[in-house]
């Protein structure tokens, strides 16, 4: 039991790093408060410049061959280069839902044409892609969608509504989940297409949330119109194609496991900082044992992080059990966020300049209610943990055995 | 046994509850939230027309001489409303604090403002982030004059006078500290908009220079006097709560039977239904022990700090959790700027602090428990 | 608002008050000890004596009509008489399963015969009444109970298995819920009687509890005959005769509110005993605030209770809301019996004689779980709030419509 | 990154399991519960064969050289079993003193008893209903000669040899107090059962009257000793509590697909889903927890102390809720004492309390992280 690298894993981190340090800045505070100051326009060309520079070398997605771009390696090369990249002042974020779920899913179901045309540039940045599935109706029950696409002739014409699309304003391309036939049980009357997000008709429109922030959108389709070779799978065969974008999905390690907010050390800074009644707060045993409580909380899933990634250097795949990591942290989040606001007592709710940190807890405390909703809300997780891990039954379907246009809905 | 209030009461809150249903409408919320501007004037001036700011002030300064029963009714209403109004300001803490300690001609000066609701007040304690103490006072009142900076005092922008607490003395503790009522007109106050997690209440930072100050109440009684105060706004404000707890439940209930997913309404889940009818019960646990800090305001009970502090904290924890999980039950709706669920949710962090986080109350309410238990 | 009698329950409560004192010595510590280590034959022969003065002068049941042998009195009446009754050294208990959920059972769906028997004996505490409704595998879920009565002639034959019988071991009369029909749906199938607990075939075996108790009995039905005159209720109509039973249950009100084990006041004397590594556990501030936690919940129920006392001053029938009762008292039971313990700690599982306040921290830490589910588990007293006191819909039910006999079970 | 026990390790860890599943059922746990006995003699003396208690020794006193992540991963399935056996008190207590200060003649003369399995020793730390502390130690060790009482003592009853925490002078705080051996067959100890929320673990009161005790380590080094066994303690006993709370959620697990209510699996209700799904969260938590302290005993990393009480804060929670939930999803039966529940139950109330409550060692923890912070 140790955290060190294998003799394969050292020699590869170092070939990473010394690419990286020759090719980039390292990060310092500075860079990150200049990251965050600057226009996501600015920001995006940044991330193009360097996603190119990170694909010639083979970097851009390391776990895919090297016939389409990738290194040919490992999931735990793909870690370790994220390890060190998160070491440097570069731009990413914006790749991630095309290269990791979108182009995977199309490379399985498209033609050798439409691959040749469409994952390069994806690799290199030139084409940011989205992924178009949960509507205004069909959130946690993403195949509820109601977004119909009609065949006429040899076109598909598209009308509906999408929503919670992150990226869709700077997005190229889209794979997007359609209902072409009401009739049937609604797992079953789904097809899978790609589009252009410049096709005439697509309409998109930031949503802003509670916190301020605008990370998502709605998307309006419009008799949108586009070729039946842009159909990803068999028509009605959509949701199996989606079963296989989620999985990617999934596939990322990790996630959810930190960089969400303030966590621990800046708990203990504010009760360094705060004084009580009778002293800093440090010293109060009640501050001192929620302390503690978060700690082990975020160290058990630091060293959860660790096992899957033990599994992931064995070569080993992953399970569903990685659905603890959001779960755990955005509920963490919220409730570590209330008790430092609670901390600072009657300034616990100034936000920006005057609050401690510069609003760090209070920012975070607006951003947690998000974290448990978005990527599949706590409860859709414990669903999925009851049955994927602990392999409880399902519960009962109301949806299961009527046609999709026959079930009931609300608003 | 009759805990639970009256007749008359009901009809009052009733009337409140229809009053602010047409006058204070998310949407007129909403215009706060999104600065239109810092408070709701044409709603604040019909509430001062309704007599609810006169409410406990007595007939000789103007008031309708009614009891805090009355207030808590109302109080329970603006809360359901999230009303953007300085009521709690200019009621709770200011006519409280004047009432309690004012001599007759400052009570002759200021009490009729506030039953007509000419005058906004507010109460000036915070120095910043960290909780009240003696030893965190720092502005000064020396020779009527008031130096030091407050912050975060809520319609502190808005407000005509503040109740400013300083210290008065070097005498350690709680001896060295006052109470003074400043016009915040005057010469020497300078304000700054603070911005706070609920914009749609008012917030400034405000700074003194030598402003002229007249101390409310005898020399070495304002720090218990200030306690009084709060004691007093914390059951006010436990029925804002409670009022704001029990509009999130009732948000998320009629989500819950609207909304469909799987074939199904989400309010026939388990973990929608039992969500819920926690939130339910805390929120009548909540409510039970704000009753209980009514009636001890209305009889004047010695159990008031304890039943306060109660009421506080049962309030302050029941608030919170119905606020977080009916964004919860919204799901990704509840999270967009669009539904009203963030109003509650940044309301019951306000009311949470608003007057010292829970974690001082309870401090509070165990002392007089030792007290009692040992007697 | 105030806390006072209103005139007519302040006459009430004195004239209650003087018989009292003239029929029953004032409680004290002293006899709450003598009770606890007197054996349940003499409490049960103390009650019964008891029983019999309170039935003679009305005060059995103050809400059954005078022609009953109650009192005609009011709902509020009941509670003042139970404030009073609980400052005096008298034994209770053993008939309030009888009198407050079989009695009101039978009387309205028997013979004027039947209540001519057995109405006045139950009242003087001459027979004691039993309900047999839950089974092995009908706990929650009641009605799926499979213990059958079988028509031969005049007669029917019993035969089963009933579970969590209190005080059969003790009972003269049980009312039982059968299975008549397995072959319609699970609710429509089912049958009401009384039999007499000496009946030949009935036998009462005591269920050992994980606390070393025995408050509850199995009791076994083989072949036990009994006339059709003794049925309750139409065949099939069952379980309309149920709801009412379990109807009376929930009016008894307050119930579980306290009384269950030691509370706030209890753990506030252990932390004044307790030394911590730096002075006593009061001065700790994490205990402190726990103390605070416990006693809003603990004054919150005190005063829910005060306001559906209030609710049955005025003539208002309390509604399910008072379901709250049991699930904040019980969670807080185990929660603040488990906190004391780690108050002791390293001595905190030491029970009886070495432990502080005889142990009745770690009594009731093992009582707690029984708490949790006995008479309605957190789970399903959560669904009775959610769908009759919030008006959530129900959730899907696979036993609506099948015939019982198709009905998938397990163990 | 090889955050992982080793295949040898894993396969020890089988082992173990089967063997425990065939020589230590729940019936057996059972014999004890009932008082048959005061634990099992035959499992304690199969265990000794099995070279169990050997694992950490060094081989030069008989042992067999292990380190202690195998000593984890039997103490994982101990755990699971609910052993009856004195596993924990004569391992991780009175071996890792000895081997941590005893003098080579202490260990010659005890560790290879110990490896053998002829010899049960324990720790005799705590004095009554409190938290141990310097203040908390009366007992005192004078000239060779110990006096005072010890309870709860864990194995009391059956012990050969206790390491007993006395005071050696009148120096305040920590230097005040030493470790001794005592032979508790010896003269002038007697002891007394004691009844325990687990009496599927045996606990005495032991008094010493003038025995003859001898001293273990260095003067004035006795609680910084103490200290080291107990955090090397808290690695092996949370891995206990991580069996003990992965076995409660496999019954219950087990008996939500088992059983129906209401025409479905109780499992496939939402109440009952997310309850263990809860359950599994919180167990993981512990196991990567403890796996953090397993990787600082196997290193001897100077995080040792942060790592184990980390390690016993997450196992006391997650050990306590799978236990109580584990009852609470079998329902009624889970509360009778038939079935096996109450097994969990009462072992996770005595594993959270043996070496201190959660809250102790979550002032520990606090203590390690501010210095780590100032760094």
């Amino acid at each position: 039991m140790d955290f060190n690298d294998t003799k394969e894993e050292a020699a590869f981190r170092a070939e990473v790093r010394a690419w990286l340090e020759a090719n980039a800045q390292p990060r310092t505070e500075q860079s990150g408060f200049a990251r965050a100051r600057m226009s996501e326009a600015d920001a995006l060309k940044r991330a193009k410049e360097w996603q190119a520079k990170k694909a010639a070398k083979g970097y851009a997605r390391i776990t895919w061959p090297k016939e389409v771009g990738g290194l040919g390696g490992t999931p735990m090369q793909s870690v370790i280069y994220g390890q060190e990249e998160a070491k440097f002042d570069v731009p990413t974020g914006f790749f991630e839902i095309g290269l990791g779920m979108c182009i995977p899913t199309v490379m399985k179901f498209t033609t050798p044409e439409n691959i040749a045309r469409f994952v390069r540039p994806a690799l290199f940045g030139e084409e940011i892609w989205c992924q178009l599935f949960s509507e205004p109706a069909a959130g946690s029950d993403v195949a509820g969608l109601r977004t119909r696409a009609e065949r006429d002739g040899d076109d598909w014409v598209i009308n509906g509504q999408k929503v919670w699309t992150s990226g869709a304003h700077y997005s190229d391309y889209g794979i997007v989940l359609t209902r072409t036939d009401a009739n049937v049980a609604k797992h079953k009357g789904l097809t899978m297409f790609f589009l252009s997000m410049k096709s005439p008709g697509v309409d998109v429109r930031p949503i802003r949330q509670i916190n301020g922030g605008a990370n998502f959108n709605e998307v309006y389709f419009n008799n949108v119109r586009i070729p039946d070779s842009q159909r990803l799978g068999e028509v009605g065969k959509g949701w199996d194609v989606a079963l296989v974008t989620l999985m990617h999905e999934r596939l990322a390690v990790g996630g959810g496991a930190g960089g969400t907010g303030p966590d621990v050390r800046e708990l203990i800074a504010l009760a360094r900082a705060t004084e009580l009644e009778d002293g800093p707060a440090i010293r109060n045993a009640a501050v001192r044992e929620k302390i503690a409580d978060f700690h082990v909380r975020t160290q058990g899933l630091k060293y959860t992080t660790y096992r899957t990634m033990t599994a992931l250097s064995k070569g080993q795949v992953p399970g569903p059990e990685a659905s603890i990591g959001k779960i755990v942290s955005a509920v963490k989040l919220q409730d570590l966020t209330h008790f430092a606001t609670e901390l600072e007592d009657m300034g616990g709710y100034v936000v920006g300049d005057g609050a401690p940190q510069d609003g760090a807890f209070q920012q975070a405390y607006m951003w947690a209610p998000g974290l448990r909703i978005a990527g599949g809300t706590d409860e859709i997780l414990k669903n999925i943990i009851a049955e994927r891990v602990l392999g409880l039954p399902a519960d009962m379907r109301a949806d299961k055995d009527l046609p999709f246009a026959k079930l009931p809905t609300g608003r | 046994m009759n805990f639970d209030f009256s007749d008359d009461q009901k009809l009052l809150k009733d009337q409140a509850q229809k009053f602010l249903a047409e006058h204070c409408p998310p949407k007129a919320v909403r215009r706060i939230l999104d600065g239109e501007d810092t408070y709701d004037r044409a709603l604040w001036k019909r509430i001062g027309e309704m007599g609810w700011t006169a409410t406990a002030i007595p007939e000789e300064y103007g008031g309708l001489g009614l009891g805090p029963l009355e207030l808590c009714v109302i109080a329970e209403e603006l809360g359901r409303a999230v009303a953007p109004v300085p009521f709690s300001s200019t009621v709770y803490l200011a006519a409280e604090a004047i009432m309690l300690a004012g001599s007759g001609e400052q009570k002759k000066k200021y009490l009729s403002k506030i039953a007509s609701g000419e005058l906004i007040g507010t109460l000036a304690a915070a120095e910043g982030p960290q909780p009240l103490s003696p030893r965190a006072i720092h502005a000064t009142l020396k020779g009527g004059k008031l130096d030091g900076t407050k912050t975060p005092v809520i319609d502190g922008e808005i407000a005509d006078i503040a109740i400013v607490v300083a210290r008065t003395s070097d005498e350690p503790g709680e001896r060295g500290i006052g109470l003074a009522i400043v016009d915040l007109k005057g010469a020497g106050v300078s304000r700054k908009a603070v911005k706070t997690l609920d914009p749609t209440r008012n917030h400034a930072a405000i700074t003194f220079k030598g402003a002229a100050a007249e101390a409310l109440g005898a020399p070495g009684t304002g720090y218990a006097n200030l306690m009084r105060v709060l004691d007093r706004a914390a059951v006010f404000m436990a029925f804002e709560q409670v009022g704001g707890a029990d509009a999130s439940l009732a948000m998320a209930r009629q989500y819950a039977i609207e909304r469909y997913a799987f074939g199904r309404q989400i309010g026939s889940f388990q973990a929608i239904k039992h969500k819920l009818a926690d939130v339910y019960v805390n929120n009548q646990i909540a409510r039970s022990n704000a009753y209980f800090g009514a009636w001890a305001l209305s009889t004047n009970a010695p159990e008031t700090p304890e039943a306060a502090a109660g009421a506080r904290v049962s309030a302050c924890e029941a608030y919170h959790v119905a606020a977080k999980e009916n964004i919860q039950t919204h799901g990704g709706m509840g999270f967009t700027w669009e539904l009203d669920c963030q109003l509650h949710y940044r309301r019951a962090k306000l009311l949470g602090l608003a007057i010292g986080a829970p974690r001082v109350w309870k401090e509070k309410l165990v002392a007089h428990l030792e007290k009692k238990n040992a007697a």
